[in-house]
């Protein structure tokens, strides 16, 4: 019932995944990654899978890039390939 | 009252369209936000009060106490918008970046 | 369990009316946090409503400092002038949105917008009244704060000439009105 | 009535591409940034229209007020990144 | 060499593409994974737990074994977290500042220790002044998202959520505080010690509860067993179990995710901020 959506959210989980890869800076890469988590998690409440989408709100979007800005705040932000 | 609904919701959507086409027409960083930061915020509080009055169909408490909890996401919504906006400048200042005047725009 | 740099006014010798402050705040916190939960829970089950109990319990003894770090009677007239704040200022937010949006679907905008930097200087004192004027003012479409400090200092990023105008004017004379400072 | 909400889903969606597209091809960090905000204001919206399409808005709530708030821990964090190290890019990044 | 890798990851994925076709279809009710077990759970769960939320029913009770060690495995994140990275060496250098003025001192290669009190205070490089509006809007916040984060905990039965969630949730209203103001403000109020503790606590509420039934004479995790203990109706004494069961949970996943953050951010010294 609900494919529109689905198959629209999916694609953007996909370019949000290929520029999450693609961006060499590491900050820009973790904001990407969060906009990539806030993606999936609308994806598993498209499917009606809404413990997994509420587990992924809150730890991928939220605490995982906490995480990993702080990581990036203590080593570098430059990629090395 | 469904008149009310869809009024509403378009109405948040049309919101979020001009917000969606400011940050991309926008010249630079700093006026990108203004349209970022406050029609979104606009747009959520009417599109849930049009899902909120739609809800209200079948009255009863449970109904209320469900409303009463999508306005505290518009509570919320409003209070930490702003303040994620107010931070991001604050960070793009810190930061060095210059921001565009008419004199100079075309750089 | 103070916040060092919270601005907590620590008075020596009074530490009864303290102690009794700090109550009230607890006591404040704990009913708004089991309305919060009445709210969000929305059952009334005697197993989850006790739950609901402990709940505000535990973080209102934990955390009752962050939400009133002083308890002061007069917060109660200052809710209620808030409350008759906030129509005006979304009926202000629409109308000026209205603006925004005429500016992002014009076609030659460029040419309507002339962002620029204002500072002017306020005299509220209080953190909540100066947070409060700060996130009216980002709210207010035109116009976003880029700091504000203590001394009640603001720099704000206007987007066009128009927005800037009218900038300090009635906003800050009605959030001066309802914390009760001078403006 | 469904049909008008799943139509303004789609609307959503489709708003979300502009979002998308700053968040992809920004500039810089901090516009990024901002197309990574309001790709999470429209989320929670989106979230309570996938709600009322599966009737059990009860549910859904509770992932869109969830998402409201971890949006702005996450944004309040990068941008708290740059009031602690001052330069937009560091460290000979550019060359 | 990254030609090579382009081709292999493409050989990689047709063949993956290939293998989804002799896949069942999607939702189809004769797949072999919807045809043993999940008939049980959706036709027994309700009658049996008196759980309305079937996943939580699944993760707590009927997969108990498996929600414990996940627990272990976040546990021993933070555990990892804090043994790799905790630094407890004497600082060279250090950084006074002057409230009145805001003058910064810095102290190189000195043993001795400045008195500080009320006109001095120690200061670290990275320290910036906390941002006015975001400390008083984070103020008013917080209290709210925390019993926001418990009332997740509490209705893992009823609605989605649950411990992990709930934990992650009033771990990150935490973080927010550190974010807020600074680092000093969170270890003030929440001591390393207490963290250390409570993470261990949670991890136990879980292996006690599951010991308990053990001592009454049934299996492990076996909540059925408990009945004798707490008063109340019989039938709901599963779902009371798991309620014990996810705030183990919630209370070991708020430690561990506040000491990850503590020692990553500070680089394990435990002194960013003033």
């Amino acid at each position: 019932m609900h494919w529109p959506i689905d198959l629209i959210v999916l694609t953007f989980v996909i370019f949000c995944a290929i520029g999450a890869i693609s961006v060499k800076d590491l900050l820009g890469t973790t904001i990407l990654f969060g906009a990539y988590s806030f993606m999936m998690c609308l994806l598993w409440a498209v499917m009606g899978a809404v413990d997994v989408a509420f587990t992924e709100a809150s730890v991928g979007a939220g605490v995982s890039t906490v995480f990993f800005v702080a990581a990036v705040f203590r080593t570098s932000r430059r990629t090395k390939d | 009252m469904d008149i009310l609904v869809v009024l509403f919701l378009v109405i948040g959507l049309f919101f979020f369209l001009g917000g969606a086409v400011g940050i991309i027409r926008m010249p630079d960083f700093y006026t990108r936000l203004h349209p970022a930061g406050k029609l979104d915020t606009l747009g959520i509080f009417a599109m849930v009060t049009g899902l909120a009055i739609y809800n209200l169909h079948h009255f009863s408490l449970e109904a209320l106490l469900l409303c009463a909890k999508m306005f505290l996401i518009v509570f919320f919504v409003f209070l930490s918008s702003p303040t994620a906006t107010h931070s991001i400048v604050d960070a793009g200042m810190r930061a060095g970046l210059r921001h565009w005047t008419k004199k100079k725009g075309k750089g | 369990m103070t916040i060092s740099n919270n601005g907590v006014a620590k008075e020596e010798g009074n530490t009864k009316v303290t102690s009794l402050k700090s109550f009230f705040s607890f006591l404040i916190t704990f009913i708004l946090m089991f309305l919060s939960w009445i709210v969000l829970s929305g059952k009334f089950d005697p197993l989850l409503l006790w739950l609901g109990g402990i709940s505000s319990f535990l973080v209102a003894y934990y955390f009752y400092d962050l939400l009133f770090p002083a308890m002061e009677p007069g917060y109660i007239k200052v809710f209620f002038r808030f409350i008759r704040y906030t129509p005006w200022l979304i009926w202000e937010i629409i109308k000026a949105n209205f603006h925004l949006l005429y500016l992002a679907f014009h076609p030659r905008m460029k040419d309507l917008i002339d962002p620029h930097i204002i500072t002017f200087k306020t005299n509220l004192k209080s953190d909540i009244a100066i947070a409060t004027l700060a996130n009216s003012i980002t709210l207010t479409p035109g116009t976003i704060t880029v700091t504000a400090d203590q001394d009640g200092v603001f720099r704000v990023h206007a987007i066009d000439r128009e927005s800037a105008e009218a900038l300090p004017g009635t906003m800050l004379k009605k959030v001066a009105q309802v914390f009760g400072e001078e403006i | 009535m469904i049909t008008f909400f799943l139509s303004i889903a789609l609307g959503l969606c489709f708003l979300m591409l502009f979002a998308l597209y700053r968040a992809l091809f920004g500039p810089t960090v901090l516009d990024r940034l901002i197309g990574v905000n309001a790709i999470g204001s429209k989320t929670v919206v989106l979230l309570l229209l996938i709600g009322f399409l599966y009737g059990r808005v009860d549910m859904f709530v509770d992932i869109a007020l969830a998402y409201a708030f971890l949006n702005f821990v996450a944004v309040l964090t990068a941008s708290r990144y740059f009031h602690k190290r001052k330069g937009l890019y560091e460290e000979s990044f550019m060359d | 060499m990254r030609f090579l890798g382009l081709i292999i990851v493409c050989l990689t994925g047709a063949l993956l593409l290939y293998g989804t076709g002799e896949f069942p279809d999607w939702g189809d009710p004769d797949s072999p994974a919807s045809i043993h077990l999940s008939n049980y759970y959706i036709e027994k769960a309700l009658e049996e737990t008196q759980v309305p939320n079937l996943v939580t029913a699944v993760l707590a009770d009927y997969r108990g074994f498996d929600t414990m060690f996940e627990t272990a495995v976040v546990f021993c994140a933070g555990l990892a977290c804090f043994l790799l990275l905790r630094d407890f060496k004497e600082k060279k250098e250090r950084f006074y500042r002057h409230t009145p003025t805001g003058v910064i001192l810095h102290v190189k290669n000195s043993k001795k220790i400045l008195k500080t009190g009320k006109e001095f205070e120690h200061m670290d490089k990275d320290w910036v002044p906390a941002d006015l509006i975001i400390k008083t809007v984070c103020r008013i916040l917080i209290p709210f998202i925390q019993i926001y984060a418990l009332y997740v905990v509490a209705h893992g039965d009823f609605s989605p959520g649950g411990g992990f969630q709930g934990g992650v949730i009033f771990g990150s209203s935490l973080i927010l505080l550190a974010i807020s103001y600074d680092l000093k403000t969170l270890i003030q109020r929440v001591k390393e010690k207490v963290l250390g503790i409570f993470a261990a606590l949670g991890v136990l509420i879980y292996v006690g509860i599951g010991a308990i039934c053990m001592f009454m004479g049934g299996n492990f995790l076996d909540y059925a067993k408990l009945a004798p203990l707490i008063p109340g109706d019989p039938h709901h004494i599963r779902a009371l179990g798991m309620l014990g069961v996810e705030i183990g949970v919630g209370i070991a996943v708020t430690a561990a995710m506040v000491i990850i953050y503590i020692n990553i951010v500070s680089a394990g010294r435990h002194d960013e901020g003033r």
